[in-house]
């Protein structure tokens, strides 16, 4: 027996519908069809009237979780693919976002967003907009890379009093398995994990990238460099501490995103190292990101648009020559 | 004139209609005579930030608060003041909102119209026009999974607001769960400057009820007597489980968009049409007229209304700004903080 | 049936109707032909990303590609391929799009129904449905600015684009201005797996054009010469300056959603209703009735439209993928680059 | 005579409706009104059916102008405020941003952006977006801070081929004033301007926090300490290079926004130092940004919520004791 990352996602929504009367599933094509990608499959069966189709009205759907929350409501709203997020941004950044501080009233809504690049998915079903939204005060950023993460971190996402904006990676859907779901686990949101221990320089990703930075280690390790790679899991808030703490023992840093380069994780991470952690430094920190255009649509074009093993591994190589 | 899609039943003056009328009127006093004090303490430079007064509507707005039930959500907008007290809202929030105090509701942090209560069921609302169509739906829906009946919301937009994404999106939502939301279009002629004909090309606002497939009502917004019982009989058929009803009333702004524009653009034939008139005017003649109230009792509500605020303001006055030492800087509710961003 | 909130002149079968419903026919056997062969190749794993094809909606599509003339704008969307070959896109933009052939209109860069040509009018849509309703009124507002005259344009949405907010907003804008906007809503019964009460609850899409206020048609969009009859009328009526034009095609999707999509939530009895007819079945039939044509002839003309897409697809596929090395990684077409990000 | 940034804004669109006929303006209350502002006051007379009153459909408005500029027009859209272009989001960061990679035709239009605090102004009427458009590939993003260039960055705006969203600070519309406007120079974004030079430490800026720099700058002038202010002008694209040619000679960087701080200008310049200036700094590079709320409505809370001129003096004397 093995569980998926999507699975682990499913499951993570029918133990909270199970447990919590207050949950409810709203987006496109989530009941009858069990989502676009089928995470929420069977649940409109289990759970009869709590797994609701929406029209295409991505600010309706977000405005309508955000009422539904004020009456105690724990809605968990999936967008189709996170790209159509760009129809419900006001609603998610300027209404949710800023509830709480404007009210003194608490906005627990979680907006599933599937993420990220696949071959063929083209410049709009393949965004990584973690970094555009947690821009915003007042939200917070989940970017699960494990099957154990989206399995647990959603359920957290649900119990918190905060809009959460949990980022799934499509990529990771089938791809990564785990023996099962943890049953004991307490909640963790916020806290980054030294994924892989090492000593020679510190990787900090996350998402599909953790994957991508994870293999770079392992090509490296032959040529006896250590890595430590930091997953950071969730991206707002960012536990810079772990980050600090890896690097005082790596003395280098190089972070790496799925996301366009301007002014995301990638250059939040450096900015924060650079800042706490100077002297901490051996050489300048640095990061890695997908190309400053839209995400290509033919497969060559996509593998090229975004940090490949290849070039993680090289930078690195060019990191340690310093 | 009462112009529905489906014909409401008569509406004639039930018992207790003079009582609600004069209830209603009382509201609109109050609110026109808070906005005045508002109004006249911006001028005096008391009071920062934009301020957007609800002046010739008070009729519409009160007509649709007053017919709410403790239990029922309320979405007011820019100029439901009227709406707003008759659905319970205290004089000491507007006030406290508008000049800034810790003590009031949003304790400084956000202004003016943008105040509420979320928990007794008053919406904030964001400035984004159109955005708390979807939110009072929402809760809505939530009431209906909860198993509680007998519930309604309203909300308002004016005429260029239902220019909005957000507005279409709400409202066809709200068509399509049949939830029993009671939406008013104040068509007051203008957003900001912008004239009807610059925002819309069908005949009346109205027109848009079919097309979402909810009942409509277009209604004289200058008429107490008319909007009490369009609201009534809306507030009615939303709690029966007719889905929700659309009134789109017509009025004209009696001010400018807000108290540093002197709406110098604004046609001046229209305050001389019968929808230019002023909705107090109108109701106090009506009072008179029935009988319900003589000129002395109409100038003693007024001096109360007038004590009322000058009551609260005095109070209000002396209570204490935000102190931004004591600002906790964290828009999370909950445990996570980051470090970094809350130094 | 055909049933305008405007009625329009009586459309008898007129002078060269004959020549073009022979001409959409064929246009439509050739949009089938093309999308059954990527539908076969998308199977074969040779087609990248999703598949979505317009099958048992050509009649609506070509209907209305086939009235616009050079000069006209078309902002066609996913099931407008026949509308897209009848207006003049040539079969190599659909096969290289699908394929990611670096000769395609977007080299690789977007794929399937993402394909146009904004030189020659024939916008590429973004997926985000609605989002093409206001470019469109957009073009035309310029071309009225720059004086030009006689030009239309079109563009199509589902049932379910029509609950977007940019729908909405795109359309009323196109109102406001009385822009020559002819729009088409496919109502083929669901959006993905959502079927129409979970999308709007109005009786007929159309009801919503008078809340527009603007010309609405209703029609079966099975039925090739009603499409016609519609289309021409409508486009005639956006031409002479009646403006924006809507019309609501009924009929059912003939495939799943995609190619990945079996289409098995889809209500079995929606295939024997009328609207769940194959519209190039009932051309056909009409065709022979008519006596335009016989089977023979329409064999030939299947037959002729296998070989063009065969011939190009041949071509097609040898033609070269994108080459990553060679690739420009730069979104700016002036002279700003950032050093930093062009990396 | 004396001009002010309102007025150079103004003038630059007059002088563009003036000399190319393409060019129009489509925005809520811009023709009779002349704009919230008045930044086209009397422009809908001046040029008769060139000005346009739109509805209240930011989504609309930005589409249209794409449509538009696809027929070779070069449409100015005035967002009443900056905020609002949260409901246009899409169009912008989606259809707008991507449209020359996607398709090889570019789309020339400029957006205008009425930005900032100012006392009062709560939420909703106050944000500083430009480091969230920013994150998007092909949108450039222009951020005046002085009269002149309000003037000739809004013509080359105009002039540019690709989508440009213009920051012009609502704060500074009547209170900064310039002699006159240039009549003769050359085109220049992209580029940014010493402002003021100095050798002690080098404040990167631009907008607002322009101006607190270099009244920062004033004060510990008087304590013998030489700040270098650069202004950035454009923040996308970053003049990297200037800004390490100052930090080359200062040696110390402190960038400043009146921006959120997580993702931000400030990051991303911070970062870009951090990797290829790591060997110029003889300190940590820092940054300050508004707090991580919503802007807060109470002119007092304002105050406290943005950087001041005292916290910048502050930052700069702890920075130069390290
Ligand atoms: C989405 C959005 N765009 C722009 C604005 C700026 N704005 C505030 S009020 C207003 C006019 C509103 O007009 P209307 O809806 O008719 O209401 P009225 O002011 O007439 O009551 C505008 C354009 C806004 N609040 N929201
Ligand atoms: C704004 C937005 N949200 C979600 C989607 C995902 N999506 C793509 S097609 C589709 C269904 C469209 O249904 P309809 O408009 O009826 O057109 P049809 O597919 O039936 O032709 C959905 C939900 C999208 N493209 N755009
Ligand atoms: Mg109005
Ligand atoms: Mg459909």
């Amino acid at each position: 027996m093995s569980v998926t990352y999507l699975e682990a996602i499913r499951a993570a929504q029918a133990k909270a519908l199970r447990e919590n009367p207050n949950v409810y599933i709203y987006g496109q094509d989530v009941a009858t069809y069990g989502g676009a990608f089928k995470s929420t499959k069977n649940l409109a069966k289990d759970f009869p009237g709590r797994v609701l189709d929406s029209p295409i009205s991505e600010d309706a759907m977000v405005g309508s979780a955000i009422g539904a929350s004020l009456e105690g409501m724990r809605p968990i709203v999936e967008m189709q693919f996170a790209d159509f997020s760009a129809n419900g941004f006001n609603q998610i950044v300027n209404h949710a976002g800023g509830y709480f501080y404007r009210t003194g009233v608490s906005c627990p809504i979680t907006i599933r967003m599937p993420s990220g690049g696949n071959p063929g998915s083209g410049p709009f079903h393949s965004q990584c907009l973690e970094s555009v939204y947690a821009h915003f005060p007042g939200l917070i950023i989940m970017t699960p890379a494990t099957v154990e993460d989206a399995y647990t971190l959603l359920l957290e996402a649900i119990a918190i009093d905060d809009p959460v904006l949990f980022f799934e990676h499509k990529f990771l859907y089938n791809r990564v398995k785990a023996e099962k779901l943890p049953e004991h686990f307490s909640f963790s949101a916020g806290k980054a994990r030294i994924h892989r221990p090492g000593r020679d320089l510190t990787v900090v990703s996350y998402g599909v990238t953790l994957y991508d930075s994870l293999a770079a280690a392992a090509e490296l390790e032959k040529e006896g460099i250590s890595i430590e790679v930091v997953d950071l899991r969730t991206v707002k808030p960012i536990d810079t501490e772990t980050i600090l703490h890896s690097v005082a023992n790596t003395g280098h840093l190089l972070c790496i995103s799925e996301g366009w380069p301007w002014g995301g994780v990638t250059a939040e991470v450096v900015a924060r190292v650079a800042s706490k952690g100077f002297h901490l430094l051996d050489s300048p920190p640095e990061r890695m990101n997908s190309r400053d255009t839209p995400v290509p649509y033919h497969p060559d074009l996509w593998l090229a648009h975004k940090p490949s093993i290849g070039a993680i591994a090289k930078k690195i190589r060019e990191m340690l020559d310093w | 004139m009462l112009n529905s899609l489906r014909e409401p039943e008569s509406e004639a003056v039930h018992l207790g209609f003079q009582e609600q009328y004069v209830s209603a009127f009382k509201w609109m006093l109050l609110a026109r005579t808070v906005e005045d004090k508002i109004g006249a303490l911006w001028r005096a430079g008391k009071v920062a930030g934009g301020c957007y007064l609800g002046r010739g509507q008070e009729a519409i707005s009160v007509a649709v608060g007053i017919m709410l039930k403790p239990g029922d959500t309320f979405g007011p907008l820019i100029r439901d003041q009227a709406g707003r007290l008759a659905f319970g809202e205290p004089l000491f929030d507007i006030l406290r909102t508008y000049l800034g105090k810790k003590t009031g509701p949003t304790k400084g942090r956000d202004g003016n119209v943008h105040r509420g209560r979320p928990r007794e069921r008053i919406y904030p609302m964001i400035s984004h026009l159109g955005a708390l169509v979807s939110v009072v739906a929402g809760a809505l829906m939530a009431r209906r999974m909860q198993g509680d009946t007998n519930f309604v919301g309203a909300t308002s937009i004016g005429d260029g607001g239902t220019s909005t994404g957000s507005f279409h999106e709400g409202f066809n939502m709200a068509a399509v769960e049949r939830l029993p939301l009671v939406l008013t279009v104040t068509n007051n002629q203008y957003a900001y400057s912008t004239p009807n004909e610059r925002q819309f090309a069908c005949h009346d606002l109205v027109d848009r009820a079919i097309g979402y497939g909810v009942e409509g009502y277009s209604m004289d917004g200058t008429d107490l007597k008319e909007c009490l019982e369009v609201a009534a009989h809306a507030v009615r058929r939303a709690r029966s489980g007719f889905g929700p009803q659309m009134i789109v009333a017509s009025c004209v702004r009696l001010s400018g968009h807000a108290e540093h524009d002197d709406g110098s653009y604004m046609e001046k034939t229209l305050l001389e049409s019968p929808i230019g008139r002023d909705c107090i005017k109108v109701a106090h003649s009506f009072l008179v007229e029935q009988g319900w109230a003589d000129e002395s009792t109409v100038q003693e509500w007024r001096l109360n209304a007038k004590m009322d605020v000058e009551d609260v303001l005095q109070r209000v006055q002396r209570e204490p700004a935000p102190v931004p030492e004591e600002e906790d800087w964290n828009a999370f509710s909950s445990h996570l903080i980051d470090p970094d961003l809350s130094a």
